[in-house]
């Protein structure tokens, strides 16, 4: 349990930067370590004491690996979760190069022409 | 945007980094393509995959860029290809999975499973690999392009 | 094996907050660099060899993007401004989260005993099944194949967002000039 | 086993996205031409999957806690059949719309990508390839609000990118609780599971994590401030899109399904919703008192009419919900209808500033025909089908005994009455501006579109008794019965 909640403080951090750094470039690091800790999690969440990788070798006990296989599923998972988080990464990166471009500033406070 | 500002701006770039580096990166381009290929043909046997082979693939050609020039790089592997090529990867991986509707269900994998710990085994699985890895391959050089090439010209054009 | 990982975690937690609290972007974006792989070591520790792989080379790719973005010039000057108020919400954010989540996490199936209620599947039957050796290739590739085709699909969608994005014009000059032609009297 | 139609309405978007693009690079109008007739064939496909029994589709013929399944009953009919009837009217406004724009292709390729991603989350069974395919609508929409890239437009996408991030994530985290607590992504295996189960902390956080998430997508009161940047920036048929069926796909329907199928519909949880409803309602109507630009002021009725549906859906009473479902629907019709309404206006006039507009009904007769639908349905003027809906989720609070939520709600129908009367009374009535001396009615493919909108919004409320019977009671009882649900996706 302790590892979980100190993964979940890396998300909170990543979050945090999100929403209170005025920095682009920062919240994208904040986006990047949010990515990290989810991914993290869920790999935590599929582990098991004495565990092995679930790939079998050609001659490999079946039984045993069976028996002390880690849970492929959430692997399966965040493969897929590490595709998300690049291309969001890589569209945060277009965005906040043409922001920059139009603003000349990374500054988000500055970048302020929406009201209401 | 104009061709003209782009050809300007690939012609500006044609040095590169040091003779060093250039080096260097020459002897480690093919080994590192070398070793895209087997993570993405053996994605069923050994860790790795189409994905993470796509992404090796998509490092060698930004190391290319990096090293050599732009003008180079855009040279052996230019946009318009890696766009296609990125097309062409979406496309195979769909219509695996509507030739699966063929044999009852889409992706299904309806390809003959052949003999475990076989390059040659677990039906579409290989074939799947293989088009996820040429499509992430030529997608995140393509990225890399137009995060190099066009943000430089939409600075000059506000200019 | 548990104590490593705290330690390993508590390190990523500094490494973290370095990255969100320092000057220099350039450094930020190291920092945030140095957490990806303390991840992947994590990764490789936790016995998953395929996500371990694939982490590192993302992150060397993102952390290619992440500089080239970063090298822009004026970064110091805006975090010198402290926005008091955004600031305090942020860290009462983080307090609540943090104690909503020891409040809650008591309840969870703890660390090292999954239940596996479908995956034990896998495990047992996916060679038989499926024929490749790689258990996670058979999950993503054949049992969820769907999940992976959506995948490709994200990352399809999300670099011609980019390239749309860095379109340099959005609309045809002929129309802007249509506009000022309806739209402001001489 | 249900047809094939299931993963074609799927696949079909995707293959038509990757051809678009790929033809694309050789003639330019490739996109003007797929569009519309893949958005054709998928409206076709949900037009007749309304009648189909209910079902499921294994994908890759993997039986359901193994494989991913494909779930059709009559809930997500109803989504279906709206998400592909406005993506067809949008995409037929957009061929004469987008003219104006460069790099037509990409844009027809994301709308295609974004209408795939909302069929995957309506049709899906499964909690993970719910995450995935809400990412794939989510970016190809975070790409289209910054679509004009101008500095406006950058920046609301921008924001909208970062709060949709979080809110993915959130899901994220959700998901794996969820699947820590039952072993499980299968939505009825974790329904089967969890009904079996003791009160748990855990499970309540990760419930929370759901609304908080399918909340901010929703566009709901504490995380609703992308929303009136993110919709007006869009071109019209992406705000039409994203308005009238984005914020229901991927935000309202998620939300139920879990709610309701999944989590057997806790007390604690319909409570917020409703709550969450109530002061969307108000909050979100007051906001938009204060506009004058004509796309905003929709886009924060958005919010206040979303408030609505949270209402019926919180109630948790079949009336209720088939009253939120029908509000759901007509909102997807007169929203769509007033945005892209908008659009002809604002791209006759060039402005969205109501108080520069005034007297365009002599000049532009059909678009102002249409902006008067739209605004007395959105507005709950008898004859229309927004007054029925909600008329019908005020009975239902009242029946609930939720008598502050019945008071809130015919409150907010009167104050957004007066808020379309400002608009009429601008844009439609009144002088006419000089400069506008040279305008022209709008051309006839957008014309067409608005009618036939126009059209929907009168016959759905003179035929409304009809549409409840044969739609919405049947939704509202599948979801109430969570039981039916389970055994019709993993039996026994």
């Amino acid at each position: 349990m302790v590892v979980y909640i100190l993964d979940m403080v890396i998300l909170v951090i990543g979050i945090y930067c999100l929403i209170a750094k005025r920095h682009l470039i920062k919240k994208i690091i904040g986006m990047v370590l949010m990515e990290y800790s989810v991914n993290l999690f869920l790999i935590l969440i599929g582990y098991r004491h004495n565990g092995i990788a679930p790939i079998l070798m050609p001659d490999e006990n079946r039984v045993h690996f069976a028996q002390y296989g880690v849970d492929p599923l959430p692997q399966a998972l965040v493969l897929t979760s590490i595709v998300i988080g690049l291309g969001t990464l890589a569209l945060m990166a277009a965005y906040a190069m043409r922001l920059y471009e139009k603003y000349r500033t990374f500054d988000m406070s500055e970048i302020r022409r929406l009201k209401g | 945007m104009k061709q003209k500002d782009i050809e300007q701006i690939i012609h500006d770039d044609h040095t590169g980094m040091s003779l060093i580096v250039k080096t260097v990166a020459r002897m480690m381009i093919a080994v590192i393509i070398l070793f895209a290929f087997y993570i993405i043909l053996y994605g069923h046997l050994t860790p790795g995959g189409g994905f993470a082979g796509g992404v090796i693939l998509a490092i060698a050609y930004t190391l290319m860029m990096l090293a050599f020039s732009r003008k180079m790089a855009l040279h052996k592997f230019s946009d318009f290809w890696a766009s296609f090529w990125d097309n062409i990867g979406m496309l195979a991986f769909i219509i695996l999975g509507f030739l699966g509707l063929n044999s009852g269900y889409f992706l299904y994998n309806f390809i003959w499973h052949g003999k475990p710990f076989h390059l040659v085994s677990a039906g579409i699985i290989p074939l799947a690999n293989i088009a996820i890895g040429v499509k992430v391959g030529a997608c995140l050089y393509a990225i890399f392009i137009g995060l190099s090439i066009y943000g430089r010209l939409i600075i000059k054009e506000e200019e | 094996m548990e104590t490593f990982f705290i330690i390993m975690l508590v390190l990523m937690i500094i490494g973290a907050i370095i990255a969100v609290e320092t000057k220099n972007m350039l450094s930020a974006v190291i920092a945030a660099g140095v957490v990806g792989f303390g991840v992947s070591v994590l990764f490789l520790f936790l016995k998953a060899p395929d996500i371990a792989i694939t982490q590192v080379i993302v992150e060397v790719l993102s952390l290619i993007i992440l500089i080239r973005v970063t090298t822009k010039a004026d970064n110091e000057a805006i975090e010198r401004k402290i926005d008091s108020f955004a600031n305090i919400a942020g860290l009462v954010f983080v307090g609540i989260f943090v104690g909503f989540c020891i409040w809650a996490f008591v309840d969870m199936t703890p660390f090292g005993t999954p239940l596996m209620r479908v995956s034990q599947h896998y495990l047992s039957a996916g060679l038989e099944e499926t024929g490749a050796a790689n258990t996670v290739a058979a999950v993503i590739l054949d049992y969820r194949a769907y999940d992976t085709l959506g995948e490709a699909v994200v990352i399809f969608t999300s670099i011609l967002g980019a390239f749309v994005i860095l379109r340099s014009r959005g609309k045809k000059k002929i129309y802007e000039e249509d506009y000022v032609k309806v739209g402001i009297p001489e | 086993m249900a047809s094939v139609m299931l993963p074609l309405s799927v696949g079909i978007p995707l293959l038509s996205a990757v051809l678009i693009l790929l033809i694309g690079k050789a003639w330019r109008n490739a996109g003007a031409l797929f569009a519309p007739i893949t958005t054709l064939i998928t409206l076709v496909f949900a037009i007749d999957l309304l009648g189909a029994d209910a079902g499921t589709y294994w994908m890759g013929g993997w039986p359901p806690p193994f494989g991913i399944v494909l779930v059709l009953d009559s809930v997500s009919k109803v989504l279906l059949l709206v998400v592909n009837m406005v993506a067809f009217l949008a995409s037929v406004y957009a061929v004469s719309y987008m003219q104006k724009y460069t790099a037509q292709n990409k844009f027809y390729a994301l709308f295609i990508l974004m209408l795939a991603g909302m069929n995957g989350v309506v049709l899906t069974g499964d909690l993970f390839n719910l995450y995935v395919f809400l990412e794939i609508a989510s970016i190809a929409s975070y790409a289209l609000v910054g679509f004009g890239v101008e500095h406006e437009e950058l920046e609301a996408g921008f924001k909208y990118l970062v709060l949709g991030t979080i809110a993915s994530t959130m899901l994220l985290v959700g998901i794996a609780i969820v699947y820590n607590l039952t072993g499980s992504v299968n939505m009825a295996d974790v329904a089967r599971f969890v009904s079996g189960m003791p009160p748990n902390k855990a499970l309540l956080f990760a419930l929370a994590m759901f609304l908080f998430g399918f909340g901010l997508k929703a566009g709901l009161v504490p995380f609703h401030a992308w929303l009136p940047d993110a919709h007006p920036s869009a071109p019209a048929p992406v705000s039409a899109m994203l308005s009238g069926v984005l914020i229901k796909a991927i935000g309202v329907y998620p939300l139920i399904r879990i709610t309701y199928s999944v989590f057997g519909a806790p007390n604690i949880i319909l409570n917020l919703i409703l709550w969450l409803g109530v002061i969307s309602a108000v909050v979100g109507v007051f906001l938009a008192l204060g506009q004058y630009d004509i796309k905003r002021l929709m886009a924060y009725h958005s919010v206040s009419q979303m408030g609505y549906v949270a209402i019926g859906i919180g109630l948790g009473t079949p009336l209720g919900i088939a009253a939120a479902l029908f509000h759901m629907f007509n909102h997807a019709l007169f929203k769509s209808l007033l945005f892209l309404s908008a659009g002809s206006l604002e791209s006759a006039t060039g402005t969205r500033d109501l108080r520069q507009m005034g007297g365009l009904k002599k000049k532009m007769p059909i678009t102002s025909l249409a902006t008067a639908t739209g605004s007395l349905s959105i507005a709950g003027v008898p004859p229309f089908n927004g007054f029925f809906s909600k008329l019908l989720i005020i009975i239902a609070a009242i029946m609930a005994k939720q008598y502050v939520a019945a008071g809130v709600a015919a409150f907010v129908s009167l104050l957004t009455l007066a808020s379309f009367t400002k608009v009429m009374k601008y844009s439609l009535l009144g002088k006419l501006n000089e400069k506008y001396e040279r305008l022209k009615e709008s051309p006839v493919l957008m014309a067409i579109v608005l009618t036939i909108l126009s059209v929907l919004c009168l016959g759905v409320g003179l035929f409304y008794n009809y549409f409840m019977d044969s739609i919405f009671n049947p939704a509202a009882n599948d979801l109430l019965n969570q039981a039916k649900y389970i055994s019709m996706v993993i039996g026994g």
